[in-house]
């Protein structure tokens, strides 16, 4: 299925969907674009860090909602975007449900195992909440209400057409949103038989029940790293940062990178992948699954 | 800036100054940019069983091989003692065992409360900051805790508007534990300009050193209250020649530390 | 470390121990039957449904408290330790604090997360509720309390002197486990080099702070499976069932198979080793680490 | 016992009737010994798009290809489609994404509570039964539920003493619901003389069939209340030559089946 058709059939209008889940690696760039070609609309975000996917939807008007961690460029700071939006209602007014990282991982467990909040000992002591109706201090306890994302998308390093996607590296949030999410849709470096997802179940993310599209995206997380495959282009969350400055800057920047670009390979052809591409190679140590 | 900022510059003070907070045997939850560096100083110098654990969900007995422009790049997870979930580190944290942990902030203030929330009414701030990340998590639940920033009058404040990650909350004796925050607290507060400490068991920031090339009137006129100075304040200790080798090691373009 | 050595620093009379976590396969049968031949006292056994190790340590009278979810012998039904242990304090009074399988992993999940509690849609309208203290309704939710284990015992595939420990195959509540206790022991089948272990980071199953020793004690899940390794020992599990219908019987297997066996090697001497045996090896698709 | 015991054994009828339960498409929560044939037999039938979920970790798309003692045996893990842990199988049953579970049990009642922790007061029992294991679970949160055992006047009561996994509670209207239980509850007990079927939204077991060689006399005797009898209750189907196939093939020295 083509990046285009899962975002078409999967991520109506108005879906919570959790992106950026493993934090700064494996983010969904390639879909976050998609997302913004559909020029989707009224999107509930929810993820930890998000690392400046969460700024260019934010910033192209598909966002009427932030339940985040952290909303930025990692290695550059503020994001702009976010800025405008929450300072200036530019190009909309945005809606922030402000979380913890560990807070907004305990709201996508609750939603995992069916319960309406988990309880915790972090956010006490937190202005977080008094400005998020989600959260609240019962006793001694601060009480995370769950996020049930509709959708949540992940890039992987690799995946079969049955939706058993393998990751690796760290993990972040991944799993708990995957689990709370009523549909996965999983972008991957490399589509492989399911006898090389299934020669491991161990390093499956999620049940295929919950995957419904697999999508073959190679270079679909640039310029987030991908262990084993892609290293972190450092310089273009740089030059996003210094374009999205300005309105203006932000817009050209969108048009050149996102709006006028049919699709993933088409953007690819305009970055050095060579530079960026991991040439060492360091197999882990096989696991024996032999039965009898 | 003057004369020592020939050998140096004011982040590589920072990051060596950070690097001293970490004790030999700490598990430290590693934030980015400075303490990334100020980990891998440590490590190679007087802390060479330091541990460090990263939010992104991993484990380290030693510094990455290359360059981090995150601490989820592949050369921090290659080698790495543990690959997992966020909420697996958060739970070391919760359980106290976190000796140390390190938080960035955009505003602080006497009482070491952070803000990187919201400047202004929340509802429609004047700036609105990226928000906590795990800082909350790391200023509630870590044994102590130190930040560093850009030592301005803007950002050292009597009061935050915003505690997005507490410190001593109101300064009152017994407010963090009153509070329900199992963690001890921040430690100091570590600026372009000098360090500030906390007394032992929390309160209000002294000022514990300035740094080579600066003055206490700098430190007092840039800081937003009427900063205690201890009575034995003294020059902050440049870095050493170790120090700052190993701070070129791991940042060769001086991404962090010459920008 | 030996085993001996290990049972003997860190499992002292009194501990909560976490043993069987994996459920059927991996269960430490050679740590348990170090703990009896060094008569420990007292203990509280935390799991989920220990496949006959908890009927063996509650025969030979080591324990005070069962906190489980299920004690019997899964392939031939009852636990007869258990039921004279129960119903006639043979050989001595024995507290249950019954849970289910996904109530036991919350509330070590509770301990993991230095919570008091975690709340659950699971156990309502069971009367476990009115039995285990440490459950309780509060609103429309069951409230499980943390248990938190003074040590978790495991055994693994693989594992190297540091305490990184790799496991694979269905892991029950293994994760939470170790992280809820204070302290964990592995046992494992192949003592192996750090580079294996740290080839594969997201195979690792806990932290290595938490590791206060690593056992090489191949064949130590006996007669439980191993994946790789070992096949499920029916046969023998069912010959346990039979000799231990009767108290006499219990002690006549519990002197030929633990007391007067010295360790683990003089044990397996005695089984048939080779037709247990896995001898068709399936490798694992690796994954790559690559960085540069 | 009577004629059809040549062609196959009670326990392999019971195999078979559990196997139609499944439908093509199901998530069947399997549980241990003759639910794990059920799965196989109903895999290689009629439901060829049914997946089993297993509590230890574990979920397939086709049975193992090798003979199972417990859920846990490597035969079971390799070509799963998911090896993790049992609180992410729990928490799919708790979404309701579980379309069928088998729960083994001690005592059932007419309401189709199952007992299998207490005979007796439990702070003495006559009996101590192994206890849940993740009965309670499967009979809260799957969406329906059956339940296998041997048709004795002593296991099939009027209302069992303790209430380890609830079925529909004290038999009144919306007893499930009014506390708070999420799944459906179960739908069917099969025995070893017959099927009992529970009514659409619950409450009392009525007898739907009589196995071959059974008769119904045999059944009420054996039934520790009176059991009410469907106007249209029928022989059992005796397991077809292909359904009885499939049973020897993955219980080939009948370690479940012919003990």
């Amino acid at each position: 299925m083509s990046m285009a058709e899962a975002i078409e059939s999967f991520l109506p209008d108005g879906s919570t969907v959790a992106l950026g889940v493993a934090l700064e690696p494996l983010i969904p760039f390639a879909a976050g674009h998609e997302i913004i070609r559909q020029r989707r609309d009224d999107l509930n975000l929810v993820g930890p860090i998000s690392d400046s996917l969460f700024d260019q939807l934010i910033g192209a008007g598909c966002v009427r909602r932030v339940t985040a961690a952290w909303v930025g460029n990692v290695s550059e700071g503020l994001g702009h975007c976010y800025r405008r939006a929450c300072e200036q209602a530019i190009p909309r007014t945005l809606e922030v449900r402000d979380h913890s990282n560990f807070s907004i991982s305990l709201a996508l467990w609750a939603a995992a195992w069916s319960v309406p909040y988990l309880p915790t000992r972090t956010l006490l002591g937190s202005d977080i909440l008094r400005t998020n109706p989600d959260l609240s201090v019962v006793g001694e306890l601060a009480h995370v209400d769950a996020v049930r994302p509709d959708a949540a998308i992940v890039h992987v390093q690799r995946a079969d057409e049955q939706g058993r996607a393998h990751a690796w590296g760290p993990l972040g949030i991944t799993e708990e949103a995957g689990l709370a999410a009523d549909r996965v849709i999983v972008s991957c470096e490399e589509l492989v038989d399911a006898e090389v997802t299934l020669s491991d179940p161990n390093r499956i993310l999620f049940p295929e029940t919950k995957v419904v599209a697999v999508v073959h995206e190679p270079g679909g997380a640039h310029p987030s790293p991908v262990q084993g495959y892609f290293k972190r282009d450092h310089a273009f969350y740089r030059d996003y940062a210094e374009h999205s400055r300005s309105r203006e800057g932000f817009e050209a920047w969108l048009h050149e990178w996102v709006l006028d670009v049919p699709d993933r390979a088409t953007y690819l052809q305009r970055i050095d992948v060579e530079s960026l591409r991991v040439k060492e190679h360091r197999a882990s140590a096989p696991a024996d699954f032999g039965f009898e | 800036m003057s004369e020592p900022a020939a050998r140096y510059t004011a982040q590589e003070l920072m990051v060596a100054v950070a690097s001293r907070e970490i004790r030999d045997g700490d598990l430290v939850f590693v934030g980015m940019r400075l303490p990334v560096l100020a980990y891998a100083v440590a490590r190679n110098s007087h802390a060479p069983n330091a541990r460090g654990l990263f939010e992104v969900g991993l484990m380290r007995d030693r510094p990455a091989s290359a360059f981090l422009g995150t601490m989820g790049d592949p050369p921090n997870v290659t080698g790495a003692l543990w690959a997992t979930r966020m909420s697996n580190a958060m739970a070391l944290m919760a359980q106290g065992n976190v000796d140390l942990g390190f938080i960035g902030g955009a505003e602080v203030d006497r009482f070491g409360n952070l803000n990187t929330s919201y400047v202004g009414d929340p509802s429609r701030p004047n700036v609105k900051l990226p928000g906590s990340g795990g800082g909350a998590d790391i200023a509630i639940l870590s044994r102590r805790w130190v930040t560093l920033m850009g030592h301005e009058r803007r950002r050292l404040v009597d009061r935050v508007s915003f505690i997005t990650s507490p410190g001593y909350g109101d300064g009152s004796p017994g407010w963090r534990k009153r509070s329900g925050l199992l963690g001890g607290g921040p430690v100091a507060i570590i600026t372009t300009l000098g360090v500030l400490r906390f007394p032992e068991g929390g309160g209000e920031a002294i000022l514990e050193s300035v740094h080579p090339g600066h003055d206490l009137r700098e430190v007092l006129d840039n800081t937003g209250w009427d900063l205690g100075v201890s009575a034995s304040v003294k020059e902050t200790p440049a870095p050493t020649d170790p120090e700052l080798e190993a701070i070129r090691r791991f940042d060769p373009e001086g991404f962090w530390t010459r920008s």
